[in-house]
């Protein structure tokens, strides 16, 4: 198997709204990203462009639209999808460009303009849900969370006020994020009185909607040597869909998730994940959701990730750093950059380039992980410096 | 086949209807923003690679072929150009019929690269050929709004 | 390329107008089932899936949900492709080529006849700030690059005709295929204009059905087919997507995703080395054009070669047996899928009537259509 | 190569929507007419018809023996084509639940005027397999007081008012 590593990344700061096209936002990711490795765009062979729903930027088909701005004009150049897993995937079908052999490098691009919705992107979320038999319903992308924290809540009797530390956390690790649309220092009981969602789900639980895109660099090892001194190797990749009638699973715990990392872990050589991995950023869109990630990528024992949370495990000077960046809670969440977003903390993390955000002890070994659909999807990726 | 029940009667058979409803607002963004304005002074703007020496009409914030940054490179180019190819649509965006079809057109703008898809007038569809002169016909100034509508067709120039 | 791989086993539902009674999960399912039949094996045993679709084609705005389950691929690897098939089966072979597994499934359908404002979606795929509020329609683009190729090639619209009734006319003996007739050239040149010169018959009527394909590496490939039909060459290439600056008169993308697969697959001379082709022919000229893109013609001969019935089926260099868009129907993403089922049936002598002599090497082509200009090339040979 | 504020300061102008509404910034409006007619198949097309009678009807895979809903013609698991069809009740329990106070264009709702918050579940249908649920509604339940484990009842439409559509069902309410 050929080694690949992410050589470079570049990242546009995300908002709720900008004035840039969805076309201009990529460029500017991936711009920064071949510059980051003094590369030029003709040293790049081929471009994958991860990108969720098109009913967020607004043009069918968004992945061509897209396409000159992301460096695909005459490239080989090709769009891949799995929703709010769109992101993690990015770098993973990035990997099978080059470690295929066909390709020496390829540039990774991820971009998400969600404020094109206006109104608001309420008919995108509706229309994820079954035609037939669950639209009609009239049913909204929070009530699917909801519909999970609960179920993950009552499971394992974990109390809102604990997961709640998780929106404190992120937003707090934010505030050293050059990126960041919502830090912050915020108290558990600003979460708990911030105006109720849809019960568990409280405000302050939810990412924002955002604008941003964000971009790698992937080289085959000769390449990769010769760029840079520091390359972080794609060490192991894995990904899963469970079914789409997401009513017949339990949700307390994402199989899925688990399915997708067994297959990274194996490919990594990992056999204890919460001992050889030392920095992760699990998907965090939902306060909760970071928790429900933790025990997936089986970082945490099913049931205890609350009590490990409390205990300051999970920190950005804990024994496991989670969300370092200041994920989607803090930084925001254009779905795929975001996804993205936290392939590079990890890059970054792993190069102790992340500046006020480093983690201590000279991580060598992270986890970068994202989810989507219907409570359905598990990305993964492990890197190593 | 592969299933084992199929319909047997054409009157069993059913659909579900349904739509994504959705609505958009798009910004012009960095480099539209500054077109449009140029728009509404009767200007058309482009942008210029000098290493791939390329006029990109309308402008880019980036050159699609080297990626340099294109943001000071901005070049006023002009209203004249020529027909590069043309059509006579009978259909609207939607597939509807047409009565009066339209003459739509990919509208060189000289010296560029690039150009506009916009609607010939004042012209007989049968007069039009490929590399025709043509120039822009604007909306009175008060009427402009900074939107690619602003022209209101390319008329053929002497 | 160390790892060689193959196609050993394809499924299809075959291509109608309308297919009511069925929902797209059975569509899919059927055509699943049959590659997997083929092949001798079953879901479990597939390392990886890949799906292909776009989301205004499917009615969800995060279509690739509803991928698994018909492919029997609940809690297993698999991820969409926003693209053509042949990117799908591009992408299906990197996966193989860099170990992930040596059996992969690819995955495509259309259920073009449950969008009921088809042509507003097209529309929706335009520019929003430059091109949309001139409120014209998507075909005005086909249109004009009708005229360009006509001008630039000297391509007659009667040459575009021809391809018309040619390809109805294998589809007539195709039976996969849905749009089948026999007509002449006059019908097509009289028949309503739509965006001058392209008329109603230029362009293809769109067709609903499903196509799964089981990749194998090698020793797998061998083990479970008698006929593995061997990919030698892929490439897939995007250019401009910008109406303004493209070049109208030429498919780049198709030039380049040529010379990608025709490099990969060590092929010099494309109209010696490679026996047939099945190109993407969603509009008339747009055979034309592929072809002289992707140096089977030169510039200016595929419309002539076309009128002498050089692409016929018994012609020198035929194209498009199957009946192409035209004859079986515009699939959409799947109009890849259609394209490498026909030059695998052709490779392994199971095409029926329209089966062509002695055949070894074969070229699927696509396009992923109005506005794009994004093309997929893949060689095959038995 | 650290990524700074300097990095990317200049990779996006923040605009607040006010911009773009007040013209502060140029922008073009669009609302497309997405609009499909899906087939509903075998499977589906029964589920509804049924819905239409009033009842529920499943379909059960012969070789894992789950009875499932909504039915479909394969299992997608054992991936065989599905058995028979199977009338289930139209009583369930709770699985897991919401008390919202949006709707699905994330209104608000007027909870302090009285407005009812929404309550959508999980209800895992009895006479299907055991976690077969679906999504629908609650009512006539204090919001506060549903628990898991709770069983409950469909309320039907008049059979008048049947479509065949999920929302034959009106909502569901417990049953004590």
């Amino acid at each position: 198997m050929r080694r690949v590593a992410i050589v470079g990344a570049g990242l546009t700061k995300f908002y709720r709204n900008v004035q840039e096209t969805p076309k201009e936002l990529a460029y500017e990711a991936a711009k920064m990203a071949l510059d980051s490795c003094e590369m030029k765009l003709s040293d790049i062979d081929c471009v994958v462009h991860g990108t969720a729903p098109d009913a967020f930027d607004g043009v069918h088909m968004k992945g061509e639209y897209l396409s000159d701005a992301s460096g695909g004009y005459r490239k080989p150049y090709m769009r891949h999808f799995v929703g709010g897993g769109s992101g993690v995937l990015s770098p993973i079908h990035g990997w099978f460009h080059v470690a295929s052999g066909l390709f020496d490098t390829c540039l990774v691009v991820a971009e998400e303009k969600m404020s094109c919705a206006y109104p608001h992107p309420a008919g995108a979320f509706l229309t994820i849900f079954d035609h037939t038999t669950e639209q009609p319903l009239y049913p909204t992308l929070i009530w699917i969370f909801a519909i999970e924290m609960n179920r993950f809540m009552t499971t394992h009797g974990y109390r809102k006020e604990d997961i709640a530390l998780v929106a404190v956390k992120n937003k707090k690790n934010a505030m050293d994020h050059p990126s960041a649309q919502l830090p912050g220092e915020i108290t558990v009981q600003d979460v708990l009185n911030s105006e109720i969602m849809a019960w568990p789900v409280n405000r302050l639980d939810i990412s924002p909607t955002s604008d941003g895109a964000a971009a790698i660099v992937l080289a085959a090892e000769h390449v990769a040597r010769r760029v840079t001194e520091k390359p972080i190797w794609i060490d192991g990749v894995g990904w899963a869909l469970d079914t789409a009638y997401w009513c017949t699973r339990d949700l307390y715990y994402p199989d899925y998730l688990e399915v997708a990392a067994r297959q990274a872990y194996k490919m990594a050589g990992i056999k204890e994940p919460s001992k050889e991995i030392h920095v992760a950023e699990p998907y965090d869109p939902f306060t909760y959701k970071e928790l429900h990630h933790i025990e997936g990528l089986m970082l945490a024992p099913r049931g205890k990730s609350v009590q490990m949370l409390v205990d300051g495990v999970f920190n950005r000077d804990g024994n496991l750093p989670t969300s370092p960046s200041g994920g989607l809670l803090g930084v925001g969440n254009p779905i795929a950059a975001a996804g993205l977003m936290k392939v590079i903390e990890i890059f970054l993390q792993l190069r102790t380039e992340a500046g006020k955000r480093q983690v201590p002890g000279k991580p060598t070994c992270g986890v970068a992980q994202a989810w989507g659909d219907l409570m359905q999807v598990g990305t993964v990726v492990v890197l190593r410096n | 086949m592969a299933l084992i029940e199929r319909y047997q009667k054409t009157t069993d058979i059913s659909y579900w209807p349904g739509q994504i409803p959705m609505s958009y607002i798009y910004t012009a963004g960095r480099a539209g923003e500054k077109f449009f304005r140029e728009i509404m002074n009767g200007r058309i703007l482009g942008a210029r690679c000098d290493s791939c020496e390329i006029t990109y009409v309308p402008p880019r914030t980036y050159c699609e072929k080297c990626f340099a940054r294109l943001e000071d490179r901005y070049v006023e180019v002009g209203t004249k150009g020529q027909v590069h190819t043309f059509t006579l649509c009978y259909q609207s965006f939607d597939g509807t019929r047409r009565e009066t079809p339209s003459i739509v057109a990919i509208i060189r703008i000289d010296g560029t690269d690039g150009g506009l898809v916009h609607w010939l007038g004042e012209v007989e569809f049968k007069e039009v050929y490929i590399g025709m002169p043509v120039e822009a016909v604007f909306k009175s100034e008060g009427e402009r709004e900074g939107s690619i509508l602003d022209v209101k067709y390319f008329k053929p120039s002497r | 390329m160390c790892k060689r791989v193959a196609i050993v086993g394809a499924g299809t539902t075959g291509f109608r107008a309308t297919t009511p009674d069925v929902s797209y999960r059975e569509l899919t399912y059927e055509a699943a089932t049959k590659a997997y039949f083929e092949a001798g094996i079953g879901p479990k045993e597939v390392d990886a899936f890949v799906a292909t679709s776009e989301d205004f084609l499917e009615g969800y705005s995060i279509s690739d949900e509803y991928s698994p389950d018909q492919l029997g691929a609940v809690l297993r690897p698999i991820y969409t492709i926003p693209g053509d098939f042949i990117h799908s089966l591009a992408s299906a072979y990197m996966m193989i080529l860099s170990g992930i597994g040596n059996i992969m499934v690819v995955q495509g359908m259309s259920k073009a006849s449950n969008m009921l404002t088809l042509d507003e979606m097209v529309s929706f795929a335009m520019d929003p700030i430059y091109n949309r509020p001139l409120k014209e329609s998507p075909h005005a683009v086909a249109g004009m690059e009708m005229a360009r190729f006509l001008y630039e090639t000297g391509a007659t619209r009667k040459q575009c005709a021809q391809v018309v009734v040619k390809n109805k006319r294998n589809a007539l003996n195709n039976s996969f295929a849905g749009h089948g007739a026999l007509i002449d050239c006059e019908y097509v040149l009289n028949s309503q204009v739509i965006s001058f010169p392209l008329t109603q018959m230029d362009i293809s009527p769109h067709s609903d059905g499903a196509v799964v394909m089981v990749l194998a590496e090698e020793n797998t490939a061998k083990r479970l087919s008698e006929k593995p039909i061997w990919i030698r060459g892929i490439g897939w290439s995007t250019d401009t997507p910008g109406l303004e600056t493209r070049n109208w008169g030429e498919a780049v993308y198709a030039q380049m995703a040529a010379e990608m697969a025709y490099k990969m697959a060590g092929i010099r001379y494309p109209r010696k080395e490679i026996d047939f082709a099945e190109i993407n022919d969603e509009f008339s000229y747009k055979e034309l054009q592929h072809l002289e893109a992707m140096k089977i013609c030169k510039k200016g001969e595929a419309g002539p070669l076309t009128e002498m019935g050089g692409t016929e089926i018994k012609g020198e260099f035929p194209v498009n047996p199957s009946g192409g868009c035209l004859g079986v129907g515009n699939l959409f993403e799947l109009n890849g899928g259609h394209k490498v089922l026909e030059v695998v049936r052709q490779l392994r002598g199971e095409a029926g009537k329209n089966q062509l002599r002695s055949v070894t090497t074969g070229l699927a082509q696509s396009w992923r259509g109005i506005p794009t200009t994004t093309g997929t090339v893949v060689i095959l040979s038995n | 190569m650290e990524i700074t504020e300097k990095h990317v300061a200049e990779t996006a102008t923040k605009l607040s929507i006010n911009d773009i509404l007040g013209k502060k910034v140029l922008s073009v409006k669009w609302e497309p007419k997405l609009k499909y007619a899906w087939d509903n198949g075998p499977a589906l097309g029964r589920y509804l018809a049924e819905l239409k009678n009033g009842k529920i009807i499943a379909k059960k895979c012969d070789k894992c023996h789950r009875i499932m809903i909504p039915p479909r013609m394969f299992c997608e698991l054992c991936w065989r084509p599905t058995g028979e069809w199977v009338f289930v009740q139209d009583t369930g329990i709770v699985n897991t639940w919401v008390v919202s106070y949006v709707d699905w264009k994330a209104t608000r709702l007027d909870i302090q005027r009285g407005v009812r918050p929404i309550t959508p579940a999980v209800i895992e249908i009895d006479g299907a397999s055991k976690g077969m649920g679906i999504l629908h509604h609650l009512d006539e339940v204090d919001p506060w007081k549903i628990y898991r484990g709770m069983k409950v009842r469909a309320v039907w439409k008049p059979a008048e008012e049947r479509i065949g559509a999920i929302t034959d069902i009106k909502y569901f309410k417990p049953m004590e």
